[in-house]
């Protein structure tokens, strides 16, 4: 068996692999997986540049295109999607902020929108919002997720876009408020993709395509039992069960259940990438000055993995 | 006649630590919060209490998750500071002994000095992976460089007028170098090991930022991003009692090693 | 102004270093305190000038202190003392500034200073510029700023090479002769004290006590190096010390 | 009869720093650099070609971001590094002088000291806002421990024979600190000056992780999250040299106030 | 094995130093080096003992070095220079470890310079618990331990109090009287100088040159303190270097 390290965050947005591994279609395709967890996505990148890990998946960040420019990180593929009717990222505000009047994404104007870093898909998002709305924000990188749950609680930061299972968490115990969805600003946005280093995108292809496989019969199960809900119920708890291993696994079931399906965001089939929006992201950090004006798309896309949406 | 007793008009100016006193002020201190947190007047927003803080730090030992946190960042201390201090006192002592290295190396650490270490840390998991490796390199450069600066100044400290008596008997360099240099150097390495270790424990929660799931670094890197001050102080209450201790077997050292100071 | 020490005695820790000393110090007469290392001669002299506290026996001044004397009891170390940072007329100035003096007075007191004690080219010199010597004098100057009713002298000259010695001896010779003062002067050379001293009170080893106080006739500006007398004296200091001293340096310290 | 001149044994263990050669070293180790980056067995992920970095930084001067990245940082080090310098000062100095206060606080900064200014960034961030305020607060802490440290060993370390003659001519205890306990601290406060200018520089990147645009430690982060090396390099460049030109300015300082020193 | 000095000129910076000194240093004598502060005594010293590199001029030895000479030209430096972490047995250890002797042997050279030098008791004793007097006596137990052919003194005792001088004089004069060593002894003090020294060196201000070779005739054993020829040679070296002292010391330092 071929061993490798697959990088992820313990989100319910990384199920898809957690799913291949656990019922074995890892295995069926002579993959010995071994996960490798990281608290943020960015060092996800530079642990596939350095060579600690092989495949992972993660936003689109100013990191990952440098990485990618520089030769070593190629996108394969498309994971978490946006898509109008399935419940998406939401736009919060914290609970000063919408007592001051924040109450719709349109109020948003000379406010403190949190990032986790400059270039990341939060920032991302931020200006989409903006741009639609016409506004100009205010960004503070935090860091860390955490940092930004922190502030947000006690009023530093007054918004911040995050994936729903975390948001309905937050909201649901009164911590903030929910003021928008994503979706509406940027529809069919492909959130996170599938990458792996540059070499084994070249040299490794039938490794690479047998990972690819195998993740997206994972994403199949995950859509079909939490997205799309065909699995009928007990195919949901079971999926559900399984996640909770890897995914607030130090909360008791009861509890991370409900954040669990919350979170549920369509895996893109077969790994399929949205040309368009990853055209799009580039432009966006083309136009802040984040990444070089020279880079396109192939830089950073190797698409003759999966197919383009 | 009048007869007076000369006036006493000595004394003073010399504060002496009394012993104990330290721990009285601490309880006062630890009592007043816990009182100010009871009581109200101290949000529990601004501090923990620390009857918490001390009933997370219970709970952590219990468990056995303090040794699960405590073992990986002793280890990359260990390991990093064992590096980093090895070759920097032996650049130290290089550049103490001859003018070329001298030359060459100096103003590189002098540039080196300010250099935030979290500023290289991508940079290291690209040189030494997100593992160990870039934990450990990371250490080793912050204690390098202090060591080195107090090595190579406890080298041109060592009494010149002991080398020229050592000159004068005919005593080969590296004699000198082994029997005079270095034992005369060895207060100011010492001393200069203090802060270096000071500093590698410091840079443990930096070293833990990246890729890093157990470690006193991570446990508080992660407390203070859910604002959870309970954590966040027991995390910091074991690394400063580890910097308590390090201090101390550092004291302990040079009594052992300087004996002859008295 | 004399000054009458009464049973002196003091301990640091359990090592009984002064045992019930008492001397006598007229007013105008120099008296110069012998005795092997570690007796406890500095202790001494630290108390008589009230910088340490005697476990038992008191210091007395006996007599009024003269009119404008600014500091009755007044110190010159071995290691002369002076502030790095402030130049010769600063260090003088430094032990003026307390007394509410006019600044026109503390000038005054300063060229007046400078030129007994031959300093004036030097009143802007920082003390890292000057020899031992002159830093002493300087030392000296600034002693005799605050007009002392008694001069408390740590062996003054024992830091100093050995012609230094010679011409700062000739110094302090010359001073006395122009103003008499009342002084006490501590060292280990008896040379010195043959010289300075009218008289000499030799202490014994740790705990010291007096052993003898021998008086010298002579004056002070009629002492010669080479004069038969005092060398007999000073053999005779000799001989009564240098078992003493021999014991002294052979002993072990913080054994 | 035999005649033989009398060999010279003495010299040596003096190395000097040659004015230049470091230089040199550092002019040749950009060109090896730029050479290996160029030719390719440096590959441009471990290390950034030096010209393009000189490239970036004559882009941030041009561009005028230099300045504004530049602008705040200074601005937050200078207010947090003279609020953590004076009160530092003013308590070693006190703890100095009086017994009390040095029992009570030495251990208290003893146990400060090997306590990451970082981990306490999200506390800081609660108790002074997002914005300066805990800017300020962690510069100010960071570099109020050592300056309490070095300073109150520079008041240990004023000779006491020139206090007990201060005493011994009837100096009021004012007169003795002021004139005789502050000035021989000086040189001892300065040198720990340095030490506490540099941790307040390579604390700005700490201090700008949290919610700071602009910044030469936000841009640092900015570039490592980023993985644009040139950048990240470019800002370290400016950290090195606004921590040589510190530097600099204490060793103008020392010249100005020491002169006594010679 | 005599020594012979040749036109031994030296400058530092722009400063000379030392100016065209011939001298001769014939063997089993004391010559004692005199003359104001800041001459460049030590300097010579140096040179003699090929510690520093005359500008112009060169130091010979003359005729073989005796046998079992570890070390020929040996130095007893004003501060000791023992290592604070070596005891007394390590102190002088030390020097013979680089020649290569066996373990018994140089345990034998300690015992016996202890002996000596009286310092038998205190072999294991660390510097810090010495008075000055004994480290000096280390010092010199460590430079006999080498059987040095000539034996170079920096002011060897003006470290040391008046009266530890004198015990260590005696000291001095023992050792050589026991085995005659050639010696070059550097000193400010004449007294020292007229009772160890065979010939005396006076040396003018600086630049520094030889302005007169005194001999003394009478054997060192039998001189005294206060013998009159001697006073009287005191006084005469005294006269003659009396204006240079004063002139030497009132120079100001680094200006
Ligand atoms: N502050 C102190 N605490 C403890 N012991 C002390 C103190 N000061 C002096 N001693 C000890 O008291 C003894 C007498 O000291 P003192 O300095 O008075 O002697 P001294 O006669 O002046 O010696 P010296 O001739 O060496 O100057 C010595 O053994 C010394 O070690
Ligand atoms: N390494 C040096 N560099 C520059 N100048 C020096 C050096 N060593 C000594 N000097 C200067 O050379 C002169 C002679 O110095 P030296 O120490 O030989 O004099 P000395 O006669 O031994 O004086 P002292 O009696 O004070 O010991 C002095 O003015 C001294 O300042
Ligand atoms: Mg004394
Ligand atoms: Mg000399």
């Amino acid at each position: 068996n071929e061993k490798m390290t697959v990088g992820a965050l313990r989100f319910t947005s990384h199920a898809a692999s957690f799913v291949a591994f656990e019922r074995g279609y890892f295995a069926a395709e002579g993959l010995d997986v071994e996960f490798k967890f990281f608290q943020a996505a960015q060092p996800m990148a530079v642990a596939i540049a350095s060579g600690d890990a092989d495949y992972a998946v993660t936003a689109i960040s100013g990191g990952l295109v440098s990485l990618a420019e520089k030769g070593a990180t190629k996108v394969i593929g498309g994971a978490l999607s946006e898509e109008k009717g399935i419940d998406g990222q939401k736009i919060l505000a914290s609970n000063a902020a919408f007592e001051a009047g924040l109450t719709s994404p349109a109020a948003l104007a000379g406010k403190n929108f949190a990032v986790t870093q400059v270039g990341s898909s939060f920032h991302y998002m931020g200006a989409k919002i903006a741009e639609a709305e016409g506004v100009a924000v205010k960004y503070k990188p935090l860091q860390k997720v955490g940092a930004i749950i922190g502030a947000l609680k006690s009023g530093q930061v007054d918004a911040w876009s995050i994936v729903p299972h975390i948001a309905k968490g937050l909201a649901g115990a009164g911590a903030v408020q929910i003021i928008g969805n994503v979706a509406d600003y940027i529809p069919n946005y492909q959130v996170t993709t599938v990458f792996t280093s540059a070499a084994n995108a070249a040299n490794e292809r039938a490794k690479t395509e047998a990972f690819l496989r195998a993740f997206s019969k994972g994403a199949d199960d995950f859509n079909a039992a939490l997205v799309d809900k065909t699995a009928g119920d007990d195919g949901a708890t079971e999926m559900v069960k399984l996640i909770h291993k890897y995914v607030y696994a130090d909360r008791p079931y009861e509890k991370a259940e409900k954040s669990i399906r919350n979170g549920a965001m369509r895996i893109n089939k077969n790994a399929g990438l949205n040309m368009e929006s990853v055209q799009d992201q580039l432009g966006w950090m083309k136009s802040e000055g984040l990444i070089k004006d020279s880079i396109t798309s192939d830089v950073l896309v190797d698409p003759s993995y999966a197919p383009v949406i | 006649m009048s007869e007076k007793l000369v006036r006493f008009r000595g004394g003073g100016f010399r504060p002496e630590a009394k012993r104990g006193a330290g721990l009285v002020v601490f309880v006062v201190l630890l009592l007043v919060i816990e009182w100010g947190t009871r009581a109200g007047w101290i949000s529990n927003l601004t501090l923990p209490r620390p009857s918490d803080v001390g009933a997370t730090l219970a709970g952590l030992a219990q468990s056995g998750m303090l040794w699960t946190h405590l073992v990986p960042s002793l280890t990359r201390l260990v390991v990093g500071a064992a590096l980093g201090i090895s070759v920097g006192i032996g650049v130290g002592v290089m550049i103490g002994l001859f003018s070329y290295v001298r030359a060459g190396l100096v103003p590189l650490v002098a540039a080196m000095f300010p250099i935030p270490k979290i500023a290289l840390l991508p940079l290291f998991v690209i040189w030494f992976g997100i593992d160990e490796g870039s934990k450990y390199a990371l250490i080793a450069l912050g204690t390098f460089t202090p060591t080195v600066v107090s090595t190579y100044g406890a080298v041109d400290n060592v009494d010149r007028g002991l080398i020229r008596m050592g000159q004068s008997f005919n005593l080969r360099w590296w004699s000198i170098v082994r029997k005079i240099v270095l034992p005369g150097a060895l207060p100011g390495i010492l001393s200069g090991l203090r802060v270096s270790l000071a500093i590698g424990i410091i840079l443990l929660v930096a070293a833990e930022m990246l890729g890093a799931e157990y470690g006193i670094g991570a446990y508080i890197l992660q407390a203070g991003s859910l604002y959870d001050l309970e954590r966040l102080f027991a995390g910091v209450v074991v690394l400063s009692a580890l910097g308590v201790l390090i201090s101390w077997i550092v004291g302990q050292m040079e009594k052992r090693l300087l004996v002859w100071r008295g | 102004m004399d000054l009458s020490l009464n049973k002196i005695t003091h301990r640091y820790g359990d090592m009984l270093v002064l045992d019930e000393i008492s001397l006598n110090i007229p007013d105008g007469e120099i008296l110069c305190v012998i005795g092997p290392s570690g007796c406890g001669k500095s202790t001494l002299l630290r108390m008589i000038g009230g910088l340490e506290r005697p476990d038992q026996g008191q210091v007395t001044q006996v007599g009024e202190v003269p009119q404008g004397c600014l500091n009755p009891l007044t110190f010159v170390f071995q290691d002369f003392a002076l502030l790095p940072w402030r130049t010769v007329a600063g260090n003088i100035s430094l032990v003026l500034e307390d007394h509410g003096l006019k600044g026109g007075e503390i000038d005054r007191i300063i060229t007046d200073v400078l030129v007994r004690t031959k300093l004036s080219d030097f009143s802007d010199a920082l003390p890292r510029q000057l020899s031992g010597g002159m830093k002493q004098r300087v030392a000296i100057a600034r002693a005799l700023a605050v007009n002392p009713a008694v001069m408390l002298l740590d062996e003054p000259l024992s830091a100093l090479d050995a012609q230094t010695r010679e011409l700062l001896m000739d110094d302090l010779v010359g001073l006395w002769a122009r103003q008499p003062f009342t002084g006490v002067y501590v060292t280990h050379n008896l040379a010195e004290a043959v010289r300075l001293g009218h008289r000499i009170a030799v202490l014994s080893r740790r705990p010291g006590c007096i052993r003898e106080v021998i008086e010298i006739d002579r004056p002070l500006t009629e002492r010669r190096t080479g004069d038969p007398e005092l060398e007999a004296l000073q053999k005779r200091l000799w001989d009564l010390m240098r078992e003493e001293a021999l014991a002294a340096d052979q002993e072990l310290l913080n054994v």
